[in-house]
């Protein structure tokens, strides 16, 4: 079964890529050590950590001492918000966030309400788009933090953060934002964003699960989340996990030859040609995004008359991985928080795909859901009591 | 998140699926912005359902749990079709994961609305 | 080198075992998938996780769903530490705790204060335990949290916690142990020690780095640390770390396994032999922990006159690795806090040296670290201007 | 953490170990407690340091700038050997871990230390 899979839900995860897995092989067994440990093999590890980072820097942008490893995406997310809120509260207790962002930032932040911290979300456009002047608008004297998600998981919308950067550049106000999406996967620099904090993940990039990075910024104020030895610059403890920070410098390193190689414009080709076929052949169907600031690798489709999930399990019955809504807030059964911000109608929501490429994808992969998806959405619309059959 | 082969074959394939000519009650439950809305046909002889038609928008759990409800009800006298319970369409599909549980009480409506509209509509004519 | 390495320092980290790397092996490429998404692929990688929760719930002697997995043993404590203070604020304000916990749960603790908690430290005696009455005594009706480590890392004392368990069970606190230097060593269950909460890390038991879990007795009220998607029934947000969790799942099996083949009384037996030697052999020698209770892996002695960094280079040259203090601490500068909190004096603090034994070491191992250790001892006393002569 | 190999060189064979009969002077800085103590001992001919010796308690960076100190101490006149930064002595050494800094400045003033003693005693036999 394995065999013919087409994989489509690489934002919901990636697999391992060999040159990733190969890297982080030797760290299992041979050069095990606690790299706390003053003993050579000891420091042999703490170099190979070492030069990961040096390589997820090189990747963002960044001195080396400005990546924080962290257990996964999450764990950085809440690493920026809790941290920097609990650090700053004596300047402001003002936190600036976006209706949009993935639950990791979300959820940090309404645990932050309750802790008494003071939060906007704003609102976004249609297109999933935040605009500038709605965070200047919303900015406070006492606003110690803005988090804004550079690439949304749902629907790809790149947020204008350059342009926010720039607006905050000159007040206290840090400017988070979580790249779990982005890292690797578009080209810029920890400049270009001006960013103060940024958070990623590895298995987003064929990297292993179970390990991320924070970037920040020198001098940006930061308290642990996880408290205890005196690892990552007092900033994170626990034993490090040498094999997933080597694969994550390796996805890194994998990520910057990708992006010279220009394999971000070849998904989007792909991508692009997915989206045509499916409009082509598929009536009341409605493009959730913008298309002009999107993740190459992504494209977001309501189906009308019909329901997410029904869509997603067909497709898997002929071996094909998509999502419909985010993966991480399956196990609930709202519509995405993301499309209803957007406008989305909650029918449209409920009968959303997103289909994420990576870099292994095919046109034949691509074909082939134009092909077989046209026949589920007729046969699924049948079904369904909305559908007023083709006018 | 799981569905047991039972269910996956209720949805891939499911019976009694569609419309009928002049149905003797028509049951409509859930709401589209809910995430499922059925609409339920019967056809009803001597007091017994002999014809039974759904059309469901909704997830998997939603379209199984609909059309085993329609293959549970079919050649029953409307009295105990009255008595079929969610459980009951849950265990003919060899349960439900707990967050799709909901689903099985959208059949269990639709049927009974359906046999609610044929009654009140005897009255009518009576 | 590695092939001659006598690596004496398990308590620190241990290698992967085999059979855990090759049951890790599927989930990087094959079976990658993000277990929240409902296809099929997904759904595999989901069994596998409940299976590893199953293989550590077996172990711990506690149900399934009684077990989160978390990121290492330190995020585990922070969950425990935080997730019940948070939770239980309405409650109380007090935590008791001991001077010899690991910093996972000390600094946990002290941020804790900050945050408005009242903490009592409690004493050791000289052999590095808590007394069960002193935990008594501190007892308050405000208490929401008392933890205790099962063994200490440094010098292997076991606490008595089913005594301390007892005594707490009428009352409202509830109990914590850090049993990350315990689970997989020795033999207990959750039921022995009667806690509430037990945390456990997967890399002291040759399972991979960067996979820990947290012990939550049903109905224990706890506030997730990481927030975000709905993963570990909400109270541990993040893409979970499938190898990782298989891995450990993996360790556990094998910790059990050993365990059932009395593993760990032939490591105390080589332990024993080893201390024995070293006692012969070298004059002046103190002996730190509790000989009637302690870890079967664990012995930590202060060489007097001399300090334990600079043995530990010599061993390192001769190929063998082994801890002076904590490598959790290390990069600091201070004696051990659990030597000092056991009345050692300082400079015998300074001149500790940790052996923790795992179950690959052999004879030849012990009885080359006897051959070697007296001459090492007897170069530095040469050098030290503290070492009175032979008497 | 990693040692340079000179100063793992200078810790496992160290120079100017061991202890002189009648020094001139002595040094004795630092203390147990603290995790490192140091004796130095001279012997002066001519305002030069002729001979020297040193023991010391402490971690290999101790151990290593200890022995560096009398290395670069040796056959210099008083003056010059009080001119002996512990920069200098660490840069001979190629460098400490930054949290290993603090134990050059105990060779250094150790070496001070015995020369203050040197003169001092010269000052009450004069
Ligand atoms: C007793 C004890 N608790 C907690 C930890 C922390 O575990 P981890 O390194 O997995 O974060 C360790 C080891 O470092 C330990 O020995
Ligand atoms: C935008 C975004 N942020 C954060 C995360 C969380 O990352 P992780 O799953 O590594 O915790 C994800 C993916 O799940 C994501 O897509």
């Amino acid at each position: 079964m394995e065999n013919s899979l087409i994989y489509l839900d690489h934002n919901a995860t990636t697999p391992v890529a060999p040159e990733v897995l190969q890297a982080m092989q030797p760290f299992h067994r041979e050069q095990f050590a606690n790299p706390s440990s003053p003993y050579r093999i000891a420091t042999e590890a703490a170099q190979a950590r070492e030069t990961a980072r040096e390589a997820v820097a090189e990747l963002l942008g960044c001195k080396s001492q400005e990546i924080i490893f962290t257990g996964c995406g999450t764990e950085a997310d809440n690493l920026a918000i809790k941290g920097v809120g609990f650090a700053r509260r004596q300047q402001g207790n003002h936190i600036i966030t976006t209706k949009i962002e993935h639950h990791a930032v979300l959820k940090s932040c309404q645990w932050m309400e309750k802790q008494g911290f003071e939060l906007t979300y704003l609102d976004v456009d249609e297109t999933g788009r935040v605009s500038p002047e709605q965070v200047e608008r919303s900015l406070r004297d006492d606003t110690i933090l803005v988090t804004i998600m550079h690439a949304n998981n749902e629907v790809g919308t790149v947020q204008p953060l350059q342009e926010i950067g720039e607006l905050l550049a000159d007040k206290q106000a840090y400017f988070h934002t979580d790249a779990v999406q982005t890292a690797g996967k578009i080209p810029f620099t920890v400049e270009d964003l001006k960013v103060d904090l940024l958070s990623i993940s590895a298995h987003k990039i064929y990297g292993p699960k179970g390990v991320g990075a924070l970037y920040r910024r020198q001098g940006t104020t930061l308290q642990p989340l996880l408290h205890g030895g005196r690892h990552e610059n007092n900033l994170r403890a626990g034993t490090e996990n040498i094999a997933g920070i080597v694969g994550l410098g390796a996805a890194a390193r994998l990520a910057r030859k990708n992006l010279a190689e220009s394999a971000d414009k070849r998904v989007a080709e792909l991508r692009d040609r997915l989206e045509a076929g499916l409009f082509e052949k598929i009536t009341d169907l409605k493009f959730n995004g913008n298309r002009n600031h999107r993740l190459p690798t992504t494209v977001n489709l309501s189906f009308n008359y019909i329901e997410g999930e029904a869509m997603l399990l067909h497709l898997d019955a002929h071996g094909i991985a998509v999502s419909s809504g985010s993966a991480c807030t399956s196990g609930t059964l709202d519509a995405s928080h993301v499309l209803l911000a957007m406008g989305v109608p909650v029918e449209l929501a409920h009968g959303s795909l997103r289909f994420s490429l990576g870099y292994e994808n095919t046109e034949a992969d691509i074909q082939r859901v134009i092909d077989l998806l046209p026949g589920i959405v007729r046969k699924l619309r049948e079904i369904s009591p909305l559908y007023p059959g083709e006018q | 998140m799981e569905y047991s082969d039972k269910v996956m074959d209720y949805f891939m394939n499911p019976k009694n699926m569609g419309t009928m000519e002049e149905p003797d009650g028509v049951g409509e439950v859930g709401n589209p912005s809910c995430g499922d809305q059925m609409t339920i046909q019967i056809k009803v002889e001597d007091d017994r359902i002999v014809d039974i038609k759904f059309k469901t928008f909704g997830c998997a759990a939603a379209i199984a749990t609909s059309s085993m409800v329609t293959e549970l009800a079919r050649n029953k006298t409307l009295d105990e079709a009255l008595q079929l319970t969610n459980q009951e369409v849950e265990e003919e599909l060899g349960g439900l994961p707990p967050i799709k549980r909901h689903c099985s009480l959208l059949a269990e409506e639709g049927l009974e609305a359906a046999i609610e509209n044929y009654r009140s509509k005897q009255e009518g004519n009576s």
